[in-house]
C-alpha cells in the first residue's frame, strides 16, 4: 500500500490521491444514473444511494491488497466499485442481466465477485459481519496474511450478531476491520436517540482498538484503514473504525414519496459544503497534485465509463423465466426438490 | 362508510384501538415517522410513551414487547422487511408463543406482529421478497392476513384485542388497495374465512395477495362457464375448515393458490387437510400452486416466474376437472 | 463391519471425512470436550485450528460457518439443543441458503448442522423439546433425518460433502440405537429412501424417531394379517417422492406419521403430495399422525400425549384401512 | 430495604443478615434433595445446580421490594426460592404436577410467579433479558419505581440478544438490573477463552453503571444491589453487576455421565473453601448475630420445610393427558386449529 509520501496538506503519494477521486467521481456518477435509472423504471426496485459517502468507500478499498476481502451492505456501490468491481457488469445486474456480476439474481443490494473477494454485498443489516469473520479466518488458516472490510452503518451497531462477530474476531485473532458508516441516521431514526454512548465505545468494550476519523476525507480514511490492515495483517488484530460521514439522499430512492422528514436544512447545508467530491480535488489542486484540467479529464473518463455501463447493461439479455431453478442449489435442483414439480414453468 | 386503502385500514384499525384502549402501544423501527405508512401520525397523537423508534434490534424489541405484554401492555409491533422476524425468531417462537402455556397459563402475551408491505414486490430480490407465514403457523402462532381493506381494518382489530400474540402480513402487493371500511369498529373475527366469489365447479383457496389472482381467473373462466367458488380463510391460523369443507363438499375440486414457499407451506397444509378429512368429496387430484422454492431472483423475469401466477392457477384448475395431478 | 451406537457412527463418520478432507472443520458450543458425544476426541486428533469451541453466540458462529465455507472450508456446525436453530435464522434461512443463488452461482455453501439429541426426550420442556426440520424444509434447506446408525453413518458422509447447506437431525430418542456399520466410508446419497419393512396393505411414511414405532406397530397389526410397508424417506428434503409413489401405488393407503408439529409439517407436506399426485391410487383417506401443536410440557404425561404414538398410529391405520379419516 | 446496621464486620440489619443465610440454606438443600430426586427418576431429565451459588440467589433477592420484578436462567432455583416462591410449590413443579407453580407445564427451566413479579425462568441462554427490560419499562409508565433483577450466566454475555437489551435499557431509561453470575464457566467452556476483555468492560461499552462484587459473599452481593436498585428507582439508570461465583456441580445433574473434564482439582477446591453456607454462618456467629444453636435452628427448619415440598409434591395428582391442549393459547385451542383434530386424545 502507498504511504504518505512529502505532499504537505494531502500526505498521500500524488497518484493515490488521484485515484481517490477518481473513485469517488465513479461513485457518484454511477449512482446518479443509477436515481435516473430508477425513475424511468430500468432499473428495478429501490437503490440506497451513497452519495455523500464516497469518500469512505474510496478511501476503504484503496488501503486493501490482492488478497483481501470485503463484505459490503444495501448501501455498497461504492465498496463494490472501489474495490475493482467492472461498473458495467455492476450496471448490468443492477438492470437484472445476465451479464451482471450475480447474472441478474442479487440486484444492488447483492453485489459479490469472488475474484476480488467482494463476499456479497447484504440487504439484512449488520448479517456481513459474522460471514467477514469466518472467511477471513479460513484464508488465514493456511499461513496467508489476508484482511477484511467489514463495511455496516451506525444503526447496525443495535444488531446482536454485529456485537457476536466482534467477539468472535477478537478472541479468534481474525484481522477483520469492522468499518461502521456513521452517516447519523438509519433510515429516519436518529443515532443519538439509539445508543447512550459514542459508538466506538461499544466496539471498545469488546477489546479491539477503535478509533473514530472523518470520513468525508479519504486521505484520513485510508490512513486509518493503513495503520488498522497493517496491524491486522502482522498480528491478526481486528479493528473498528467508524468513518463519520453523512448521507445527502434519502434512505433509498423512494424515501422521497413517503414524505418522512427527519433532516434539519441545516444540517444537510452544513455536510453538503464538505461534500469530498469538491473538497479533496480542491485540495489536490491546491497541493499541485492535480494540474489544470486534470479533474476535467477524470471527470470525462468517468463519464464515459458510466455511458457504456449503461449501453452494455441495456444490450444485455434478460435471464428467461425456464432458468428460475437452475441455482437454487449449488448441484441444480434435480429429482427431489418440490421446486421441480411446482407447476410454473 | 368510507373508502379506504388497505393501509389507511389498519392505520385507523390501530388509531381506534390506541383511543379505546389506552394500554395499546405501537414498536417498531421508523414507526414514529411512519416509513411503512401504518403509523403515520400516531406519534403526535398518543406521545413518546405509545409510540416508540426502535434500534435495529429485532430479537430485543421483540422480547421488550413480551415483557411489556406480561404486565398489562398491549404492544403492536411493526416489522419494516419481512424477513426480520428471522432474527427475532427465537423472541417469537420460543418465548412469545409458549410463554403461555409454560407459565402454566398465568401469563397472557397480547402482542401483534405486523409484517409491513411482505412478500415480494417487483425486484426486492432475495433477501426482501419472502412471504414467511408458514414458519408462525408450523409454530403455531396465530397468523392472519387480510386481502381487503375491510378486512384488514377489521383483523386488525381483532388482533390487537386477542390474548394471544397475532401475526399479521400486509402484502406489499395489496396494501394500496381501496375498499369501504365501516365507520364503527368492527371486528372479524379470527378463524372466520369468506366467500369471495361462489361457484360450483371448483374451489379456490387463495389468500391476501392470491386473492385478486384468483379473482381474475374465475373472471376469465366464467365466460367459458366455469364457476370458480374462491374462498378466501383470511385467518390462516385458526383455520376455518368448516368453511372449507362445506365448499369441497359442493364442488368437490380443490385448488390452493399461496404465496408462500411450497414445501411445508399453507397450501400443503390446506391440501394435507383436504386429503384426511375431505378425502370422501374429492373427485380429483388436489392442485398446488405456490412458489418455486428456490429464493426470488432479483432480475424481473425470473423473480415472476417463482412466484404463483394467474397462468399457472388456470392450468392447474384445468388439471383438476380433467382429473389429473398438474 | 462394526456395531455402533447412532450417535458413534455420526462420530465416525466425521473423524473418516476429517481424515480424508483437510478442509472438514468443526464448530460449536463444548465440541473440544464433546459434551454431546459425537466430537469426542476430535480436538485432540485434529488440533485447535479444526475443532473450535465457540462463545454461546449462535448467530454469530453460524455466520462464522458460512464465511468459511465460501472460501474453501466444509464446517460441520453442532448446535446443542435443537431450537437453537432460532438464534441463527437468518443466517441459515436469509444467508446460507440464499447465498449460492443470490451471488449467481459464484459462491457455494457446503456447511453441515447437526441438531444433536433433536427432538423431545422425557422432560426437556418446552423449550428444548422441538423437532425444528419443517422450519428448515419450507426454507429450501437440504435435510436428513437418519433412523439408524448404518444410515447416520452415511448421510453425515452426503452432508459434508455436498456443496450446499445440509441440516442433519439426530433425535434424542434413537441416537443410542446400534446397528452394523461398514468400516470402509460409503455415502448414503441425499434423497433416496428405504423400506424398513415391506407390506402391501397400508404405506406408513415414518422418518426418525417414529421408525421404531412404525415397525413396532407394523409388527403388532402383522399378528392380525395386516401388512405395513414402513417406509423411510432418511432425507426429507430431496424427498424421494419416487419411491413413496411405488409404495403407495401398490398399497393404495397412506399413514404418515411424523415427529414435528401438525400444522405446515413434514407430514402435511408428504399428505399434500400425495393428494396431487398419487390421487389416482388413493382407496382412503391419508392419515397424519403428528404432534399436537402445542408447546410440550414439561409434566411427562402431558408430554407422551403431544407426540405421535403407536396409539394414534395404530388408530389411524385402522381408519385407512376402515376409508374413513381419523 | 435494610441498609447496614452497625454490626462491625458484616455490617448488614441481623435480621437480614440472618435471613440471607436461610435463603442460602433453603436453596443448598432444595437443590441437595433435587439432585436425589432426579437420580431417583422423581424429577424428570435434568436440573441445573445452583450449589455453590447461593450467595448471589440470597444477596440479590434481599434487595427488591415488593412490586420488582425477575427474570431467571436454566440455573434459577435460587433465584426463584429467594424470591419467595413456596418451596412445595417449586417442588411440585419439578416434580411435574398440577400443584406445581406452572401447573407441570414447565418444570425447572420455567418456573414463574406472576404475584412475585417472577417473569419465568428461561431454557434460553440470555433470552429473558429483553423480557425484563419490557416488563419493567411497562410497569413504570404508571409512575410506579419498580426495578428488576435479570439473571444470566458468564456465557450469556456473547448473546447478541443480552446487548440488544443492555442497549434498549439504557436508551430508554429502564431500570433492569443486569445480574450476571460469573461461574468461569458456560458448560465446559471456559469464559477467558471466549472473551477477549472483562466481563463488566462488555456492558460497560453500551453506557452503563457496571461492577463486579464477590459473589460467594451475601453481604457484598445485597450491598451492590442496594446501590443498583436505588439508583434505577431515582432515575431509571440500569446497571450491570458481576457476580463472581462457582457452581461445585456439574453443568446439570447428567454431566458426569458425559465423562467431560474442564476443572481442575484445585480450582474447585480453592471455591469450596470459600463455601458461603460455611463461611457466612461462621462471620455471623463471630460477629455475635448468630447466636449459638442459631445456625442448627435454621437448618432444620429448612430441614422440615423440605421434606414437606417432597411430601406435598408426592402427594399431588399428575396433569390428565386429556388437558394436553387446554393451554396451548389463552382462548383455548377452539376449533380452526388442527390440534384439535390431531387425533391423540
Ligand atoms: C436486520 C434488519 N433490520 C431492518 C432492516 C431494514 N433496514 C434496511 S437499511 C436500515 C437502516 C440501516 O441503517 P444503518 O446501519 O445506519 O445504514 P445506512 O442505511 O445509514 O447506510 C434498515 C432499518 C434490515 N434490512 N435488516
Ligand atoms: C441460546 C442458547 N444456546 C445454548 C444453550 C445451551 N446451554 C444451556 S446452558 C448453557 C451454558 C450457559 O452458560 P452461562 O450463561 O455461563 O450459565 P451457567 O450455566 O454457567 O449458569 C448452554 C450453552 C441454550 N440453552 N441457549
Ligand atoms: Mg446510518
Ligand atoms: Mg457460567
Amino acid at each position: 500500500m502507498s504511504r504518505r509520501g512529502a505532499n504537505g496538506a494531502i500526505g498521500l503519494e500524488p497518484e493515490l490521491a488521484i485515484s481517490l477521486y477518481r473513485t469517488m467521481r465513479l461513485v457518484r456518477r454511477f449512482e446518479e444514473t443509477c436515481v435516473d435509472l430508477v425513475k424511468d423504471n430500468e432499473i428495478a426496485a429501490v437503490v440506497h444511494e451513497s452519495i455523500g459517502q464516497e469518500a469512505v468507500a474510496a478511501g476503504v478499498t484503496a488501503a486493501l491488497g490482492a488478497r483481501d476481502y470485503l463484505t459490503s451492505t444495501h448501501r455498497g456501490h461504492g465498496h463494490i466499485l472501489g474495490r475493482g468491481a467492472d461498473p458495467t457488469r455492476v450496471m448490468a445486474e443492477l438492470m437484472g442481466r445476465t451479464t451482471g456480476t450475480n447474472r441478474g439474481r442479487g440486484g444492488s443490494m447483492h453485489v459479490g465477485a469472488p475474484d476480488l473477494g467482494i463476499l456479497g454485498a447484504n440487504g439484512i443489516v449488520g448479517a456481513g459481519t459474522p460471514i467477514a469473520v469466518g472467511a477471513t479466518w479460513a484464508a488465514r488458516t493456511d499461513g496467508g496474511d489476508s484482511v477484511c472490510a467489514a463495511f455496516f452503518g451506525d444503526g447496525a451497531i443495535n444488531q446482536g450478531v454485529v456485537h457476536e462477530a466482534m467477539n468472535l474476531a477478537v478472541i479468534w485473532d481474525v484481522p477483520v476491520i469492522f468499518c461502521c458508516e456513521n452517516n447519523l441516521y438509519a433510515v429516519t431514526t436518529s443515532l443519538s436517540d439509539m445508543t447512550g454512548v459514542p459508538i466506538i465505545e461499544r466496539a471498545g468494550g469488546v477489546g479491539m482498538p477503535v478509533t473514530s476519523v472523518d470520513g468525508m476525507d479519504p486521505g484520513a480514511v485510508h490512513d486509518a484503514m493503513v495503520e488498522a490492515t497493517a496491524r491486522g495483517r502482522r498480528d491478526g488484530t481486528p479493528s473498528f473504525i467508524e468513518f463519520r460521514t453523512y448521507r445527502y439522499s434519502g434512505h433509498h430512492t423512494a424515501e422521497a414519496a413517503t414524505g418522512v422528514d427527519y433532516r434539519s436544512d441545516a444540517e444537510m447545508e452544513s455536510w453538503r459544503r464538505r461534500d469530498p467530491l469538491v473538497t479533496w480535488p480542491e485540495r489536490l489542486a491546491a497541493g499541485g497534485i492535480l494540474a489544470a484540467g486534470g479533474k476535467e479529464a477524470i471527470d470525462a473518463e468517468v463519464e464515459a465509463l458510466i455511458a457504456e455501463s449503461v449501453r452494455f447493461a441495456r444490450n444485455s439479455p434478460w435471464p428467461e423465466p425456464a432458468e428460475v431453478l437452475d441455482l437454487a442449489y449449488a448441484g441444480g435442483a434435480g429429482d427431489g426438490f418440490p421446486a421441480t414439480t411446482w407447476g410454473g414453468t | 362508510m368510507a373508502r379506504l386503502r388497505y393501509l389507511e385500514a389498519l392505520r385507523k384499525a390501530l388509531r381506534d384501538e390506541m383511543i379505546r384502549d389506552d394500554s395499546v402501544i405501537v414498536l417498531g423501527e421508523d414507526v414514529e415517522a411512519g416509513a411503512r405508512g401504518m403509523t403515520t401520525g400516531l406519534r403526535k397523537e398518543f406521545g413518546a410513551e405509545r409510540v416508540k423508534d426502535t434500534p435495529i434490534s429485532e430479537a430485543g424489541f421483540v422480547g421488550f414487547a413480551t415483557g411489556a405484554a406480561l404486565v398489562g401492555k398491549r404492544p403492536v409491533v411493526e416489522f419494516q422487511i419481512n424477513t426480520m422476524i428471522f432474527q427475532s425468531f427465537d423472541q417469537v417462537v420460543n418465548q412469545a408463543a409458549k410463554f403461555h402455556l409454560m407459565s402454566g397459563g398465568e401469563f397472557r402475551v397480547p402482542v401483534t406482529y405486523v409484517f409491513a408491505a411482505s412478500g415480494a414486490a417487483f425486484g426486492n430480490a432475495a433477501q426482501h421478497s419472502d412471504h414467511p407465514y408458514p414458519y408462525l403457523l408450523h409454530a403455531g402462532v396465530k397468523t392472519v392476513m387480510p386481502a381487503t381493506a375491510d378486512d384488514a381494518y377489521g383483523l386488525m382489530l381483532s388482533a390487537i384485542r386477542d390474548d394471544d400474540p397475532v401475526a399479521l402480513f400486509s402484502p406489499a402487493l395489496i396494501q394500496g388497495r381501496r375498499a369501504e371500511v365501516p365507520d364503527e369498529p368492527t371486528a372479524v373475527p379470527l378463524g372466520v374465512g369468506r366467500v369471495r366469489r361462489p361457484g360450483g365447479d371448483v374451489t379456490v383457496v387463495a389468500a391476501g395477495p392470491t386473492i385478486p389472482i384468483a379473482l381474475r381467473v374465475a373472471d376469465k373462466m366464467a365466460a367459458e362457464g366455469i364457476e370458480l367458488e374462491v374462498w378466501d380463510p383470511r385467518s390462516l391460523l385458526p383455520l376455518d375448515r368448516d368453511g372449507i369443507a362445506r365448499s369441497v363438499t359442493k364442488t368437490g375440486r380443490l385448488a390452493v393458490i399461496d404465496d408462500a414457499n411450497r414445501t411445508c407451506g399453507f397450501a400443503a397444509e390446506v391440501a394435507a387437510f383436504a386429503a384426511s378429512e375431505l378425502f370422501g368429496h374429492l373427485r380429483a387430484p388436489v392442485q398446488r400452486v405456490t412458489r418455486a422454492d428456490v429464493p426470488i431472483s432479483f432480475s424481473l423475469p425470473l423473480e415472476a416466474a417463482a412466484l404463483p401466477t394467474a397462468e399457472t392457477l388456470e392450468k392447474a384448475i384445468r388439471a383438476t376437472l380433467a382429473g389429473s395431478a398438474s
